[in-house]
């Protein structure tokens, strides 16, 4: 048997990804691998090109240049097959505020052809906490709650990659809580995440890699292991001026 | 606008003298050398600019703006899009051009300013769409976004154009006509008068085309630069 | 995935739009109260005794719709980005034209809902006795219904993203129904003479003819409105 | 007004608007101009070294 076979796909292949608005430069030649199974998280200062690669990973985007892979599969040739394997997490919740809980995940399950959308929803909302307000409208919901019921809609179809976009943007200190009590428990050794944040506390504590993404490029990579977490926040910011220039 | 612009400014400059001496020669021609009409006099004078400024409009004019978008759209070159919405604002100015000596023509030849007739009544709604085309650019922020839906718009518009004519005319054609056009024959200077003056608004046209995308491009650059200068100057910790 | 496949999804988005219409209810209550102002404020600029009134008739009614419309496909892309939900659509595996074809399919019911609603009041107010031709008025209404909502569709979505929606919808899209007006007004103008479909002659087809160029263009152009 | 009158007024109207139109290019052209120089220079002074701490 050749070699190659045995070569393991990684979750998320980026080579030198250029995008390019109008007249600014969001990301300028990003090269990023996430081995299958990891949790990265990428912190960054507003406007370092965060959520410009998490949408360009999400099929929301289109690369200027450059390559880039989910699973083995290109975000532009093959949207489909990506939109299929990634779920999304951010600050927008994606969730229609007249309808109930569970008419969201319903719809959401159709678009996503799952067969047993209901009984999977039941199972989501169970396990979030959110099974006894499944039949309320989400705008009767705290700003947690929905939050959590958007993991259940990311969740919905079993994703093999998980992009979490700012996931505690607009979330007080208790619901951000839960909301990494929900997330750690994501970390089944399977499912790759991969999470972007400017809040250095929260994004240390769950992740096994570390990068920094400052003006559009990768300025720092690491094993987790390796971060010495108490010194992290002078590395950050050492990072992210040294990207800037002074 | 990098390489050699003293040179690109002289070769704009000498386009823009030779555009300006054949506007003055179709002048003359029009008021002077042309013979007067036999049946509506002095006034048909107006046709030899106004004809000329409404076939540039409607014919390169908004033609180039759909075969951009369309160019855009298929190779995603901001280049395109820029001379598209060039041609879009010069195609707007020469529809004004007609739309405003054409009721100052009608006037005194049929005794109404306006009148619903299919090629008035179409030439209105075009510029109404053209502008639209214009605002839309103004308020959908730059870059490829706005170039996606300007192209969209921009061939939308286009195709819509023959059938707007077809249905006012046809709508024209059942219901009782207040005034029918009165054509007239042109002798051989009229028509030497009426190409000159086409000649001169090809000229104009690709003047201010060069002049418009010039200024689009710098812009552009504007963009660039002040991106680049927050960019050094903001520190977005 | 097969076609019936996707005909269900683009199903579940109007269903869900029309699901959320009901319960917000905004949209078409100042849909129909706007299209029956302008019914109501044309009434005054329009002689009763007029002897021939069919034609102005006709053009109140199509400009009441003309308003309605508008507001109806502005707030169907207002609505997804509330939450971000275009984005979240947009996620989903599923093709863009199915997306579009799931907005216009909900548009194009609000539009012909609250058409037949300003209808009736129209028949009200005005007097006009429709008999025969009422079958043939819901039919126009039907076909401009589609092109309006085609065209709507696709710069509804170009105006999402835009400064001062509403009113600019309006400039934009107005010039590009000038025929779709035109021909519904000269059909129904014959239906309210009280002469049969048969006498717009092929007017009605001009309809047709006008839907179908521009459902194909605009499904052919919807991509590049929500990419980015 | 007589047919001279419409005629006189057509040509004036044309040959406003051309200018117009012109002159409004030339400024918008100048304006960009400035603000270019302007940012360049603001630019080159950045990238001397020690401007900033």
């Amino acid at each position: 048997m050749p070699a190659e076979t045995h070569r393991v796909v990684a979750a998320v292949e980026v080579k030198n990804l250029w995008k390019v608005y109008g007249h600014v430069e969001a990301l300028k030649g990003v090269d990023l691998t996430v081995a299958e199974g990891s949790f990265l998280t990428i912190f960054g200062p507003n406007g370092a090109g965060k959520t410009t690669l998490m949408k360009v990973l999400a099929t929301l985007a289109r690369p200027t240049d450059g390559s880039a892979l989910v699973g083995g599969h290109d975000v532009t040739k093959e949207a489909g097959a990506v939109r299929k394997r990634v779920g999304v997490i951010s600050h927008n919740t994606y969730l229609y505020p007249q309808l109930t809980a569970m008419e969201n995940l319903a719809f959401y399950g159709r678009m996503y052809g799952l067969k047993r959308a209901r009984e999977r929803s039941t199972q989501l909302l169970e396990q979030l906490g959110l099974a006894t307000r499944m039949h309320d409208r989400v705008a009767t919901f705290s700003r947690g709650m929905q939050q959590r019921l958007s993991v259940a809609r990311a969740l919905l179809h079993e994703p093999e990659l998980l992009l979490l976009d700012e996931p505690y943007t607009g979330l007080d200190q208790h619901a951000s809580r839960i909301l990494a009590g929900v997330l750690e428990g994501l970390r089944d050794g399977q499912r790759t995440v991969v999470m972007t944040t400017h809040n250095l506390q929260e994004g240390l504590e769950s992740c096994d890699r570390v990068a920094i993404l400052a003006r559009g490029r990768m300025v720092f990579e690491e094993a987790a292991a390796e971060v010495d977490h108490s010194g992290f926040q002078a590395t950050y910011f050492a990072c992210v001026e040294r990207a800037w220039g002074r | 606008m990098d390489k050699g612009p003293a040179r690109r400014d002289l070769m704009v400059t000498v386009l823009g003298a030779v555009t300006f001496f054949f506007m003055l020669v179709a002048l003359l021609g029009a008021l002077v050398w042309a013979p007067k009409e036999a049946t509506m006099g002095d006034v048909q004078r107006i046709f030899y600019f106004h004809m000329p400024s409404a076939w540039i409009a409607l014919g390169p004019g908004f033609t180039v703006v759909f075969a951009l978008s369309i160019a855009y759209l298929a190779t995603g070159r901001l280049k395109y899009d820029r001379v598209a919405a060039a041609s879009a604002e010069i195609g707007v100015v020469f529809t004004t051009i007609t739309l405003v000596t054409g009721p100052l023509w009608a006037k005194p030849a049929w005794g109404v300013y306006w009148t619903w007739e299919p090629r008035l009544t179409t030439t209105l709604v075009l510029w109404f769409i053209y502008v639209g085309y214009l605002l839309l650019r103004s308020v959908a922020g730059d870059g490829h976004r706005r170039a996606r839906l300007a192209a969209v718009y921009g061939i939308v518009g286009w195709v819509d154009v023959p059938i707007v004519f077809f249905s006012i005319w046809w709508w024209r054609t059942i219901h009782p006509r207040v005034l029918t056009s009165s054509g007239f024959a042109l002798d051989s200077r009229m028509t030497a008068v009426l190409m000159v003056s086409l000649a001169a608004f090809t000229l104009l046209y690709v003047f201010l085309l060069v002049l418009r995308v010039r200024i689009e491009s710098m812009s552009a650059t504007v963009q660039t630069l002040r991106f680049r200068a927050r960019d050094r100057r903001g520190g977005g910790v | 995935m097969g076609p019936v496949n996707a005909l269900g999804q683009a199903w579940a988005i109007t269903k869900k739009d029309l699901v959320a219409e009901l319960r917000g209810a905004s949209t078409i209550v100042s849909m129909v109260l706007l299209g029956l102002l302008v019914v109501l404020v044309f009434n005054f600029g329009t002689d009763p005794g007029a002897k021939d009134v069919t034609l102005a008739r006709s053009g109140v009614l199509w400009a009441a719709f003309l308003f309605a419309g508008v507001i109806a496909v502005g707030r169907s892309f207002a609505t997804e980005k509330e939450a971000g939900c275009l984005d979240g659509l947009l996620l989903c595996p599923v093709d863009r034209a199915v997306i579009y074809l799931g907005k216009l399919v909900g548009n194009l019911i609000l539009l012909f809902v609250t058409g037949l609603v300003i209808l009736g009041f129209f028949t009200v107010l005005y007097n006009v006795g429709l008999g025969a031709g009422s079958a043939g008025l819901v039919l126009v209404m039907a076909l401009a219904s589609i092109g309006f909502s085609a065209i709507g569709t696709l710069f509804a979505a170009v105006g999402a993203g835009v400064r001062a929606r509403d009113a600019l919808l309006a400039v934009f899209i107005f010039p590009l129904l000038v025929p779709l007006i035109i021909a519904a007004a000269h059909v129904s103008t014959v239906l309210l003479a009280g002469q049969g479909l048969g006498g717009a002659g092929l007017w009605p087809w001009f309809l047709v003819v006008y839907d179908v160029i521009f459902l194909a263009i605009s499904f052919m152009t919807f991509d590049f409105v929500v990419e980015e | 007004m007589n047919a001279t009158g419409y005629l006189a007024a057509a040509y004036s109207i044309i040959w406003v608007i051309i200018a117009a139109y012109v002159v409004y290019l030339g400024r918008r052209q100048a304006g960009l101009r400035r603000q270019i120089e302007v940012l360049q220079i603001e630019m080159s002074e950045r990238d001397e070294p020690g401007e900033q701490g």
